[in-house]
């Protein structure tokens, strides 16, 4: 792979290097980078005074020309600029090491920064070398296939034809428990809890907590066994009236 | 640059027949007959090299396709030109998405009655349904919706284009 | 069938890089050792009769390309998203991803210094970059990675291509 060319080279500057188009830099270390390194300013020695003047004069106005998030991003480090600059107005206390200047964390940033600045180049450096190349089909390279590049074959018919065998929804959506299958053995021991605290328990208070018509089934079906063991006697007045589970030996009950 | 070489970049690089003009086209110094010409030759070439391609006629173009014998040997690879079909449970499950979105796992498993953890990711893979929307509720489980590539693959422009017959059990939601 | 004809017709017939091990599965009496020994002397063959294409190792894989130097005659037929490069922003972008992967989001932008939300999404979208992990800790955080689609993207054949930092001319600049 071939070396980058230098930086500055990249950056079409102006006579002046602080009057700089805000929208062409990528960011704010974008932007200090380049007003450092197109004045030949030694990074590790940044006079903070001249260059956060410049960079305030170069982002005059950004909240009108950028979005509020990305003018945001140029004012934040216009804060820190002055932040930097202020510290390094404080006198210095005498335990302080030469290694805590207040430029230092903006300086490892900014070198950072640029590292990343330069391998874009040499990745873009390589993407146009590599568009020299074409592939079969003319297109761009792609991917693995996979299941999104087959052609899907499905007809809308096919589909409505589906959707039309599909059931109704119902009408009410209760929420659901998870499914457990319902027995009538469980019913009967259910039974025998009511009985036991009462002598006559109707059908329907029975019932009311079970949502569902299977259960209501299988809570029948668990009297009717109940019934024909001679554990319990059902009763009901007249047709569609109150269902009375007794209890069996409750027989003076009546 | 070489005749020959030049329109053996184009054919190459093409992915359908292309007719000597257009080839042609590839530089002005280049005549439809002289494609003709270079075509002829590479072809000689090929078949001199016992290249496993070689070039076709095809309609009123020319295109740069494996030979006949390979092919036993690309079938390996077919699942590139294959086209992929649904399965009825996730045809089903599809149907259902697309008349009732948004739609909850749980709803599509109350209507289809089996567990469609599955093939809901399948449908999700193939890029015919995503993730729209979360319910409210308990556990805020996610809802289901189609994409604009199921969209595409019908030719719709909305869902409002979906058919909607008399019969058809499922509606669509229009709440939410 | 010759393995150098077999090997052709697969790398042919493809429109991706493919590894050794996946040509060898166009036929069981081929391993990749052959493969690689074949696309050696295709290499040859091709240099030899000035073919226009030639093929390239492109990821842990081969695809055959059209030499450079027939760029300029194919532009007439280039389609537009073919030719779309990318920006400075997802460049940034995606040199520290390669290098810093699996790298969350917020790393990014710490080292950008800008949002990079869309910029994610869209590299996301043209398959350069994929979600590898997620971080330990608060609200775990997606990863991202480089894919094999970012190697062919640029020509690499593996991330060890990328320039090592000291190799930049940059280093000259941080040292005191």
């Amino acid at each position: 792979m071939r070396l980058p060319t230098p930086v500055g080279s990249r950056v079409s500057e102006s006579d002046d290097p602080f009057v700089v188009d805000i929208e062409r830099f990528q960011g704010p270390l974008d932007l200090l980078l380049h007003l450092i390194r197109s004045q030949d300013i030694d990074i590790f020695d940044i006079p903070i005074a001249e260059i956060t003047a410049q960079f305030i004069a170069a982002i005059e106005g950004v909240e009108q020309r950028l979005t509020l998030e990305r003018a945001g991003e140029f004012l934040e480090m216009a804060a820190t600029l002055v932040r930097i600059k202020a510290q390094m107005l404080l006198p210095r206390r005498e335990d302080m090491l030469e290694e805590e200047d207040p430029r230092s964390e903006l300086v490892r940033r900014l070198l950072e920064y640029e590292l990343f600045r330069e391998v874009a180049y040499v990745l873009s450096d390589a993407e146009a070398e590599r568009a020299l190349h074409r592939g079969k089909g003319h297109v761009e390279p792609r991917p693995p296939p996979d299941r999104m590049e087959l052609p899907l074959e499905l007809a809308m018919d096919e589909l409505l034809e589906v959707a039309l065998s599909l059931p109704a929804p119902p009408a009410k959506r209760p929420h659901r428990a998870p499914v457990q299958p319902i027995t009538v053995d469980e019913k009967i021991e259910l039974w025998f809890k009511a009985l036991k605290q009462k002598a006559r328990v109707p059908f329907k208070s029975f019932i009311r907590r079970w949502k569902t018509r299977v259960h209501a089934v299988m809570s029948f079906l668990a009297c009717l066994e109940l019934a024909k063991r001679g554990v319990v006697r059902l009763r009901q007045q007249r047709p569609f009236g109150t269902l009375w589970i007794y209890r069996g030996e409750s027989d003076e009950d009546r | 640059m070489k005749a020959t070489r030049i329109v053996e970049a184009v054919l190459f690089a093409s992915e359908t027949p292309l007719a000597p003009a257009e080839i042609a086209r590839a530089s002005s110094d280049l005549t439809p007959a002289q494609v003709e010409e270079a075509i002829g030759e590479l072809c000689r070439e090929y078949e001199r090299e016992e290249r496993a391609f070689q070039i076709y006629p095809l309609g009123d173009g020319y295109q740069i396709l494996t030979r006949p014998e390979c092919a036993t040997y690309l079938e390996t690879f077919d699942s590139i030109t294959r086209t992929q079909r649904l399965t009825r449970a996730a045809l089903e499950t599809l149907a259902i998405i697309a008349y009732r979105q948004p739609v909850s796992r749980m709803e599509i498993e109350e209507l289809r009655g089996v567990n469609v953890a599955g093939v809901l990711r399948n449908l999700q893979e193939r890029g015919l349904i995503e993730v729209v929307d979360r319910a409210e509720g308990l556990g805020r489980p996610l809802l289901y919706g189609t994409t604009r590539r199921f969209l595409d693959h019908f030719g719709l422009r909305s869902l409002d284009d979906l058919p909607r017959p008399e019969d058809l059990q499922i509606t669509l939601r229009t709440e939410r």
